[in-house]
């Protein structure tokens, strides 16, 4: 541990001071409310502020990530499961806040003991600075000619993670689909409407948000694909491709009505698309391995120059993580708008 | 020739100090007017400052640092995008609360600086 | 200046927490939140002049579109408890000779 | 000829699956499981896992001759060197695991289509048998990778996949909800604990590859961050194994799953995450240092002796079967706990000896429950009566299964407990050896509580008139027998040759405690 | 293929199984199926006199059944307690099987297949424990016995045979692998083996104050020895029909517990290192105590079958006793007693058998004047009671002779006081049975009553008279039994 | 009603590629540029898709009218900021807030919308509610109410939408 | 090290921490199972910024190393002469302060980037299925609380014994 690294306090450390006091308002915040929409909404700004100070640290991709999933489809998962049968959630017990006190006073003890031998905070030689992360820095360009070198980690030096984090999302939406199934039939009989919105006070009222929804989503669609195709030189990569696509049909679904995001986008387009995405990226470690080299290896995908096979290799994972991603968000968030919980009007 | 440039380029900078700061003191102002203000829809002006005023002078101001390369078209893009989505935000937000039938307060209202404020009239 | 800017925005965020902390109406908390998202973008932008890498203005385009989608969510789920129903008529196949001759 | 050019044929694909066995070992169930999501028709999907697993299982077996031969194998995912990719490294310790998990695997496929096709309604059934697959993938993952970081994303994966298969016996429980949400956020706080232990690791050594992690951090022993490290992971795999106090989440997860995935968790989700707990104190920490010393000698071993008692009590007194069985998987984990804790390559070797026989008896015993349940609708004690008159076969292999978890000679329980027994001596821990009895008498109660019903009893009337439980299909109770009485035989041939599981367990404890971070 | 010792001692568990299988088979023909019986019971005497020929030649046939990883094996051997035990076993079974048949048949008892087929594997389990070579055979063997005579003892299936059963199963599991398991181990752990040698496998291993804990493991492991506080399962075990208690409890079971303690005391402690141990002198005291107070209680019931169940407690105790005392004539007494005691009590239980089979009676105050109508049954019970008693001419009063001699030294003399005592106790609650028969005052019309089936008069008679002829033939047998105490007492 | 659709589409297809290009900055790498030729293909496809490919969602072809109209709402607002900040950040602070109708609103959806959203870009003024004939207004202060600004802007907004000219004088004589 | 300048280095580690007992905190007070779940991310997304405060190097830029013109002979001549060392398992182990520029530029540690982008994504993962679950909760028993739940299980089981 580098005894003599000392962090210089300058304009950036100030800003980080005030990030960290917002991050401490919004949790102690979480903590004392009870009332769930405002948990919700404070949920959403604590993984955005989050994403701030993640940008303050350098770490770009996961600040892109985190803005997209935190803030964004977190809360509209929330609220499309919101589960509201009653606005404020019942005040922990004391007994129980005191237990809970207890076990957490213990754990952060451990980690305070931790904190005195960890290195200081920015230190180039810390361990972790000094090694494997120097040696990505290095190696990443010469071999797969690609500046992003997080890009080019997680999908070819640990690609097999990153096969694993496709898989998690499937397992994940392939869940939803088992607890929640696609808004089909419910056990038989069509799912009733709980209210009969059609002839209610839906009509043409919301011109201003239908022009202007309609003007934005193609916007969000391409904006979502340059972020896709641009992650070797930038922030960006499958992952925030899908969701960026998956919110822009969301929001033709909150606009529209889910029962029109099914018929443009239907269930069973989206249950394949989420099979699919994990059978690409599989396919091209499959490649790998039929073309004689270890499994995802891109090398060999094309003979005559090993980083443009890396190229190739990681612009085919990232479309199969896309598809994948996007599919498993729209399955998502079919299924929860498919159970709407009719919320009666005595408990609103 | 040079000296034109020279002259330009600290013009730049300086119009763009100009406006950033512009920019800022319209931010902080909105966002004060938000504490500020009693009810929910007078709120919605204050926010609204921020939105226009705000962006506006502070995007100008990054366009300018950043000269005439892909970033200040980048730029423009996100004042544009605010520029689309801000009103409508709060329209909608408005929209809500006017169909959840909260009542604006309507009439006139004074505010001194002792704090002690009479309501308005409905 | 870019600093004094980003000081000067960071202090409006915390006055919309502020806001979204004591807002007594619901309306109050989700106005609170809207803003502090326009706050972050334009923090953004202006946060990655000052550590001079472009990427912050993507991030600030992302957020930008995420915060709207947000907010409507909130607003259409709390005016209809039900984000399923469709805010206004889907042009859809059969009427959409109807709805283009109206536009 | 056409033999030897059959022969000429299959050859080099067998060298090449040999060579490439690791990755294909959790591809295949990994790849496999999207595609079941389309097969609806009846039992296409159940053939297809079938299959699949078959195949994984053929691949492990590929494994075994390389282990055996050379230590250890070492492959590198995309050809990167360690630290820089990720790297599947297979010693005897997790060949032992990926056999059982894999056969498991197979074997509860065999035992569970009647048991899908009672409980699960016809248009979950594929996507039902895809988050099987991936549970096994996960699960093999978790024991196969050499990867710190990686080891979490599989555990993951195998995790949300158990949440799901546990939700899914909602069908038949409403409780299964609830039961699946207390152990999502168990099993995520136990994650995230685990990932804190991974990140103060990685901030100790600056790697992610385990046995490089063990180089850089084979000195400082003494390093708070290290000692930090090992707390965290402790207690997060902890979690994920329902040591004793961070059980509650197990009853009645196991009790309210459908019976065929209360079979395959019972027998492999918590050995997996205590053969992760064994990879990771001994071939990445230190185990001599003083600190590790202390964490084993204060707090494993008095956890595995509360469990051994306190778990086998409760497990007295509970009216649902699986949630005495469940009961008595914690006990019986806590006979691993106390192998482990004894630090000395016996007692790791009792151990593992004992992870590999107790996945054999509570197989059968949930196999059996489930066949049972198949015919008379068994979810208390009471609904066995008179299944040794009704059912003798499955009953037959109940009491077996029943006395090997016991100990009783002539089954294999008896084997490994009589290792445990043997290394506790060795260590002189006197009291780990008093806990041992009380908790084999204890099993006594509860498990002749269950035979007595089985057998004294008169089974209930209505049996014969009309059958609570739809009558499965002949055949396919045949199928589901083969396997119950297949763990039934192994649970007696291990008595007698004992020679597989113990020379992989001797060997891996060699590799571990022997050999250290080597 | 001629017969060698090693084929030998496999036919010592194949035969029963054989039996077994042929019972199986012939099920349904219940003639057939009892034929089989007794020819196993047949074969297998004659297969344990040729070892016994041979063992006493001086022959020790060893066998290896299995080889558990690392060090474990399962061994057969014979030895001459061993022999003794198997000799015994075998004979009474063949006895005992006709008297069972008699028995079955004259109460139309249900589930005789059951019945048969498990007697079977409980005597392939006795000769398994009679000829096994380490203790961790013995252990292996005594868990079958206790598992398949389970369902003998729960053969009426009411809740009192299920009560009987739970309590019977528990107390002889729970301390088998409670205390009896840990022991073996331990062995294994200290001595590296657990084979019975000669002279003690743990003598001068381990420090007498280990060996201590090691001997209060093993005799209340032992639950089937029935020392006083673990006995409690051998009273419940009486809700059995009478040959089960008949012949388990008189001979198999107990007899098996009995010998197992003995062998512990000669092969793995050897009777040398026991008189340096101080618990084997504070277990002989517990022995003396349960011996008078069994006694004590079996005055006081009134049923004829738990005064019997009581009296055997106390007997075995004289063979517990023996074992601790570990003086070769003690434990030669020991082992006689094993002998005598086994012939006197089964008579005594085949004699209560038969009489219930008659009159369906079972309580003592109940047998007024019956002996004029069962006379063979009374004098056979007389016979019997006069042998466990200990009077001269019958073989009882041999084993407690040499177990008096055997402790004459100073601090064993107490316990001459106590089979003194005990022995005038038997007499007061033995002898009244067949006087109250014989000479009690019938009630009206008692002649006319039905008498035992003659099957199930024949076999006590048989065996009275073997405890007249074994008095008389004692010299050989002592002969036989001497190498084993004499290179002990060396 | 074909031949229209397809022309939205092209004018789609090429703002989406300008958009792209503008991102991107990558002009002469060939792969990046197919893909930008894709993705532009894949929002059309996915307008389409989702029936809304009409005017309403690429008004790119009015983009002259809308350039025109911006610097004039431009400057409205910095007017009516000034006016806003000075009531706000003024000690003591008098506000007369009010709610109004307005009435003849332009025509087409998107010149009612741009009208809406000038409203509430204009910070004095918010549009709440608006349905087939009038925009429920919130306002500050009274001087904004003013039904004669609202009128020049709901023209100017309908031009902006490249409405033709006759139904504006209409709106002005109300 | 005095104490100032071992707070002003720890300081951020500290704050992450309390962020995480808060995050648990949360987790396991409440009886509410939206607030928990909603705990629950609060908890994993302290331990992201554990990770990636790691990761910082003062003065570094993120991690996307430019095509420095000057500096992609050194690179390559440096990323090859690299590669042929790595051939050999152990990678040297790079200690001097020298070797912390890449091409000129110093840039923070990719490694906690890639780490934690797998982390969210397991973080939505179990936030999904785990609304997904609170969903069928309440269809089934009207609420979302802990308590009401194990009331209505303990009416049901009176019932049935009953």
């Amino acid at each position: 541990m580098n005894a003599d690294f000392i962090t210089p306090l300058d304009a950036f450390t100030i800003i980080d001071l005030i990030l960290m006091l917002m991050l401490l308002i919004v949790g102690l915040a979480i903590v004392r409310l009870n009332d769930i929409f405002a948990i919700v909404m404070l949920a959403g700004v604590y993984s955005l502020v989050s994403a701030l100070w993640f940008v303050s640290l350098d770490a770009v991709d996961v600040a892109f990530t985190e803005a997209a999933v935190g803030a964004g489809i977190s809360t509209v998962l929330m609220l499309g499961a919101m589960l509201l049968s009653s606005r404020t959630a019942l005040p922990a017990k004391p007994v129980r806040k005191w237990a809970s006190f207890f076990i957490v006073l213990a754990t952060g003890a451990a980690l305070m003991y931790a904190v005195t031998d960890m290195p200081s905070f920015g230190d180039p030689l810390s361990a972790p600075n000094a090694y494997v992360g120097l040696e990505y820095l290095k190696r990443s360009l010469p071999d797969t000619e690609i500046p992003n070198v997080v890009s080019s980690v997680l999908a070819s030096y640990r690609g097999y993670d990153t096969l694993g984090e496709t898989s998690v999302i499937l397992t994940a939406g392939l869940g939803v689909m088992l607890i929640l199934g696609m808004g089909g039939k419910i056990n038989g009989q069509l799912k009733k409407k709980a209210i009969d919105y059609d002839n209610a006070d839906a009509q043409a009222h919301h011109t201003v948000l239908r022009v202007v929804s309609k003007m934005m989503i193609p916007l969000i669609v391409l904006y979502g694909f340059y972020v896709q195709f641009h992650g070797d030189f930038g922030p960006g990569g499958g992952f925030q491709a899908g969701v960026i696509i998956a919110s822009a049909v969301i929001l033709y679904a909150l606009i529209f009505g889910v029962d029109a995001a099914k018929a443009a986008v239907p269930p069973l387009v989206v249950r394949i698309g989420a099979a699919l995405g994990v059978l690409i990226y599989g396919g091209t470690g499959i490649a790998g391995l039929i073309l004689g080299s270890n499994y995802l290896d891109y090398n060999v995908l094309d003979p005559h120059s090993a980083p443009h096979g890396q190229e190739l290799g990681i612009m085919s994972i990232e479309i199969g993580v896309l598809i994948t991603v996007c599919s498993v968000m729209l399955v998502i968030f079919y299924g929860f708008t498919s159970r709407q919980p009719d919320i009666t009007d005595k408990d609103w | 020739m040079s000296t034109v440039l020279e002259i330009l380029h600290i013009a730049r900078f300086g119009l763009a100090g100009v406006f950033l700061l512009g920019g800022g003191f319209f931010v902080l102002a909105g966002a004060i007017g938000v504490l500020r203000l009693p009810d929910f829809y007078t709120r919605l002006h204050a926010a609204g400052v921020t939105d226009t005023m705000g962006s506006t002078l502070i995007l100008l101001g990054l366009m300018l640092i950043a000269g005439f390369t892909l970033l200040s078209v980048k730029l423009a893009l996100v004042g544009l995008f605010l520029f689309l989505t801000s009103p409508t935000a709060t329209h909608a937000v408005a929209n809500a609360a006017h169909k959840a039938k909260l009542k604006p307060l309507l009439g006139t209202y004074r505010q001194t600086r002792k704090g002690d404020n009479e309501g308005g009239s409905q | 200046m870019i600093f004094a800017t980003t000081l000067m925005l960071m202090g409006a965020m915390t006055l919309m927490l502020a806001r979204l902390l004591r807002g007594p109406e619901l309306y109050d908390r989700v106005l609170a939140v809207n803003s502090f998202g326009t706050k972050t973008v334009l923090f953004l932008c202006v946060f990655s002049f000052l550590i001079g890498r472009p990427d912050g203005v993507d991030i600030a385009l992302l957020y930008a579109l995420m915060n709207f989608i947000g907010t409507i969510a909130i607003l259409k789920f709390f005016r209809y408890r039900a984000l399923d129903v469709a805010l206004s008529r889907m042009p859809s196949r059969n009427t959409r000779k109807k709805a283009g001759a109206k536009s | 000829m056409t033999m030897a050019m059959a022969l000429g044929m299959i050859m080099p694909i067998l060298t090449w699956a040999g060579t490439h066995a690791p990755p294909l070992v959790v591809v295949t169930p990994l790849l496999a499981g999207p595609i079941a999501v389309f097969l609806h028709k009846g039992r296409l999907a159940w053939a297809w896992a079938l299959a699949i697993s078959i195949l994984t299982f053929v691949f492990v077996l590929l494994l075994m001759p390389q282990v055996i031969q050379n230590g250890h194998i070492a492959y590198y995912m995309g050809t990167w060197v360690p630290p820089l990719g990720i790297e599947y490294r297979i010693d005897s310790l997790n060949l032992l695991i990926l056999l059982l998990v894999s056969a498991m695997g197979v074997l509860s496929l065999v035992f569970g289509l009647p048991l899908v096709e009672n409980e699960i309604e016809e248009s979950k059934r594929g996507q039902f048998f895809a988050a099987f697959l991936l549970c096994l993938a996960g699960l093999l993952g978790v024991t196969i990778t050499g990867d710190a970081f990686n080891v979490f994303v599989f555990l993951e994966i195998s995790s949300i996949a158990t949440y799901v298969l546990v939700s899914m016996g909602a069908e038949r429980d409403r409780r299964a909800y609830v039961a699946a949400f207390n152990y999502l956020v168990m099993g995520t706080i136990g994650a995230t604990f685990f990932v804190i232990g991974v990140g103060l690791l990685y901030m100790a050594s600056g790697t992610l590859n385990m046995a490089d992690i063990a180089m850089h951090i084979h000195g400082h022993s003494d390093n708070r961050v290290v000692r930090a490290a090992f707390a965290f992971i402790v207690i997060g795999l902890g979690l994920k194994m329902a040591m004793f106090p961070l059980h509650t989440w197990l009853p009645s997860a196991y009790a309210r799953a459908p019976s065929m995935v209360g079979v395959f968790l019972a027998s492999t989700a918590t050995k997996v995450a205590f053969y992760a707990m064994v990879r990771f104190i001994f071939s990445v920490f230190t185990p001599g240092s003083p600190f590790e010393g202390a964490v084993f000698d204060l707090v494993l071993a008095p956890m595995a002796v509360a469990a051994m008692i306190i778990c086998s009590v409760q497990a007295l007194y509970q009216i649902n079967i699986r949630r005495l069985l469940a009961y008595s998987s914690i006990a019986q984990l806590g006979y691993m706990l106390l192998g482990l804790s004894m630090g000395s390559i016996a007692g790791v070797a009792a151990g593992l000896l004992h992870l590999f026989n107790h996945a054999l008896m509570k197989g059968a015993l949930f196999m059996g429950v489930g066949k049972a349940s198949l015919r008379q609708g068994v979810t208390n004690v009471q609904d066995l009566r008179g299944l040794g008159k009704t059912m003798p076969l499955t009953a037959a292999s109940f009491t077996v299964a029943g006395l090997s978890l016991i100990g009783v000679p002539l089954t294999a329980g008896f084997v490994s407990k009589y290792y445990l027994v043997v290394a506790a001596l060795e260590r002189g821990w006197w009291w780990a050896v008093a806990a041992l009895i009380v908790s084999s008498v204890l099993a006594i109660f509860y498990i002749g509580k269950m035979l007595e019903t089985m057998y004294l009893h008169e089974p209930p009337k209505i049996t014969k008139s009309k059958k609570t439980a739809p009558q499965a299909p002949a055949k396919t109770s045949l199928l589901a027998l083969g396997p119950l009485m297949l763990m039934a035989a192994a649970n007696i041939y291990f008595f007698f040759d004992a020679s597989l599981p113990k020379g992989l367990a001797d060997a891996a404890a060699k590799a571990l405690l022997g050999g250290g971070a080597s | 293929m001629s017969w060698t010792p090693q084929i030998g001692l496999i036919l010592l568990l194949a035969i029963p199984l054989m039996g077994s299988i042929g019972v199986l088979s012939f099920s349904r023909w219940p003639n057939v199926r009892e034929a089989a019986t007794l020819l196993a019971g047949l074969a297998l005497v004659a297969n344990v006199t040729a070892l016994v020929l041979n063992v006493h030649a001086g022959g020790r046939p060893m066998l290896e059944l299995a080889q558990i990883a690392g060090g474990l094996s399962l061994t057969l051997t014979l030895e001459p307690l061993g022999a003794l035990f198997a000799g015994l076993a075998s004979t009474l079974w063949l006895i005992n099987s006709f008297y069972a048949i008699g028995y079955m048949r004259g109460n139309h008892a249900g589930h005789q297949t059951r019945f048969y087929l498990s007697f079977t594997i409980a005597i392939a389990a006795a000769m398994g424990v009679a000829a096994s070579g380490n203790m961790l055979t013995l252990f292996v063997f005594y868990e079958i016995l206790t598992l398949s005579t389970y369902p003998l003892v729960t053969h009426n299936g009411d809740a009192a045979a299920r009560r009987g059963g739970r309590i019977y199963l528990t107390i002889l599991m729970s301390t088998s692998i409670g205390l009896f398991l840990p022991a073996v181990i331990a062995t294994q752990v200290l001595a590296g083996s657990t084979n019975f040698t000669d002279g003690g496998l743990l003598a001068g291993v381990i420090t007498p104050g280990i060996a201590s804990v090691l001997l209060v493991l093993y005799a209340f492991g032992i639950s089937k020895a029935a020392l006083m506080p673990v006995h409690n399962w051998l009273p419940n075990a009486m809700v059995a029909p009478t040959p089960v208690s008949a012949f388990l409890h008189a001979v198999a079971v107990v007899k098996a517990g009995v010998f197992t303690m003995l062998k512990t005391s000669v092969y793995i402690f050897g009777l040398d290192f026991m008189q340096t141990i101080p618990a084997a002198h504070w277990l002989a005291g517990v022995a003396a105590v349960s011996i008078v107070l069994a006694s004590l209680i079996a005055m006081t019931k009134d049923n004829l079958k738990a005064r019997l169940a009581y009296s055997t407690i106390s007997q075995l105790s004289y063979i517990t006793l023996g074992a601790m005392i570990a003086t070769p004539l003690a434990t030669l007494g020991a082992a006689v007693h094993i002998l005598t005691h086994a012939f006197g009590k089964i008579t005594l239980f085949m004699c209560a058998g038969a009489i219930y089979t008659a009159r369906h009676v079972t309580t003592v105050s109940g047998l007024k004047g019956m002996g004029k109508a069962m006379p063979f049954v009374f004098g056979a019970f007389f016979v019997g009671s006069l042998s466990i008693i200990g009077l001269p001419p019958f073989a009882g009063a041999w084993s407690k002779l040499l177990l008096m001699m055997g402790s004459t030294s100073p601090t064993n003399r107490i316990f001459i006081a106590a089979l003194v005592i005990s022995s005038l106790l038997n007499v007061l609650y033995l002898v009244p049975i067949p006087l109250k028969g014989f000479f009690g005052v019938p009630p009206k019309g008692d002649d006319k009553k039905p008498t035992a089936p003659r099957l199930t008069v024949i076999p006590p008679v048989l065996t009275a008279a073997i405890t007249l002829i074994l008095f008389f033939s004692i010299g050989p047998i002592l002969d036989f039994l001497r190498p084993v105490f004499e290179y002990g007492g060396g | 009603m074909g031949a229209a659709k397809i022309a939205i589409a092209v004018s789609l297809l090429i703002t989406m590629g300008v958009l792209w290009l503008a991102l991107s900055g990558h002009f002469h790498d060939p792969l990046l540029l197919g893909f930008g030729l894709f993705s532009a293909a894949f929002c059309v496809f996915l307008a389409w898709r989702l029936h809304i490919l009409d005017a309403e969602t690429s008004p790119y072809h009015h983009i002259i009218s809308l350039l025109v109209y911006l610097p004039w709402l431009m400057g409205e607002i910095i007017k009516t900021n000034i006016i806003v900040v000075r009531t706000v950040l003024s000690p003591d602070m008098i506000l007369t807030p009010r709610l109004v109708r307005v009435k003849h609103l332009p025509r087409t959806d998107l010149a009612r919308t741009i009208f809406a959203n000038s409203i509430t870009l204009t910070p004095g003024t918010v549009s709440i509610d608006m349905d087939a004939d009038e925009i429920i207004v919130h306002a500050l202060l009274k001087e904004m109410v003013n039904p004669a600004d609202f009128a020049n802007m709901a023209a100017r907004s309908a031009r902006a939408a490249g409405e033709n000219p006759i139904t504006t004088d209409e709106g002005k004589a109300s | 090290m005095n104490g100032m300048q071992f707070l002003a280095g720890h300081f951020n580690y500290i704050v992450v921490i309390i962020l995480m007992m808060t995050g648990l905190y949360i987790v396991i007070s409440t009886g509410n199972m939206v607030k928990k779940l909603t705990g629950l991310g609060v908890f994993q997304t302290s331990v992201f910024q554990l990770y990636i405060t790691m990761g910082k190097v003062t003065g570094g830029r993120p991690p996307i190393v430019a095509h420095a013109p000057e500096g992609a002979e050194h690179a390559a001549a440096n990323g090859g002469e690299h590669g042929a060392s790595t051939a050999d398992t152990a990678v040297r182990m790079v200690h001097d302060m020298a070797d912390v520029p890449v091409n000129g530029v110093i840039y923070s540690n990719p490694i906690p980037h890639v780490l934690i982008l797998t982390g969210i994504v397991v973080g939505v993962a179990t936030l999904a299925v785990g609304l997904a679950l609170i969903v069928r909760i309440r269809e089934t028993y009207d609420s979302i609380e802990e308590e009401d739940v194990e009331e209505a299980e303990y009416k049901a089981r009176k019932a049935a014994n009953a």
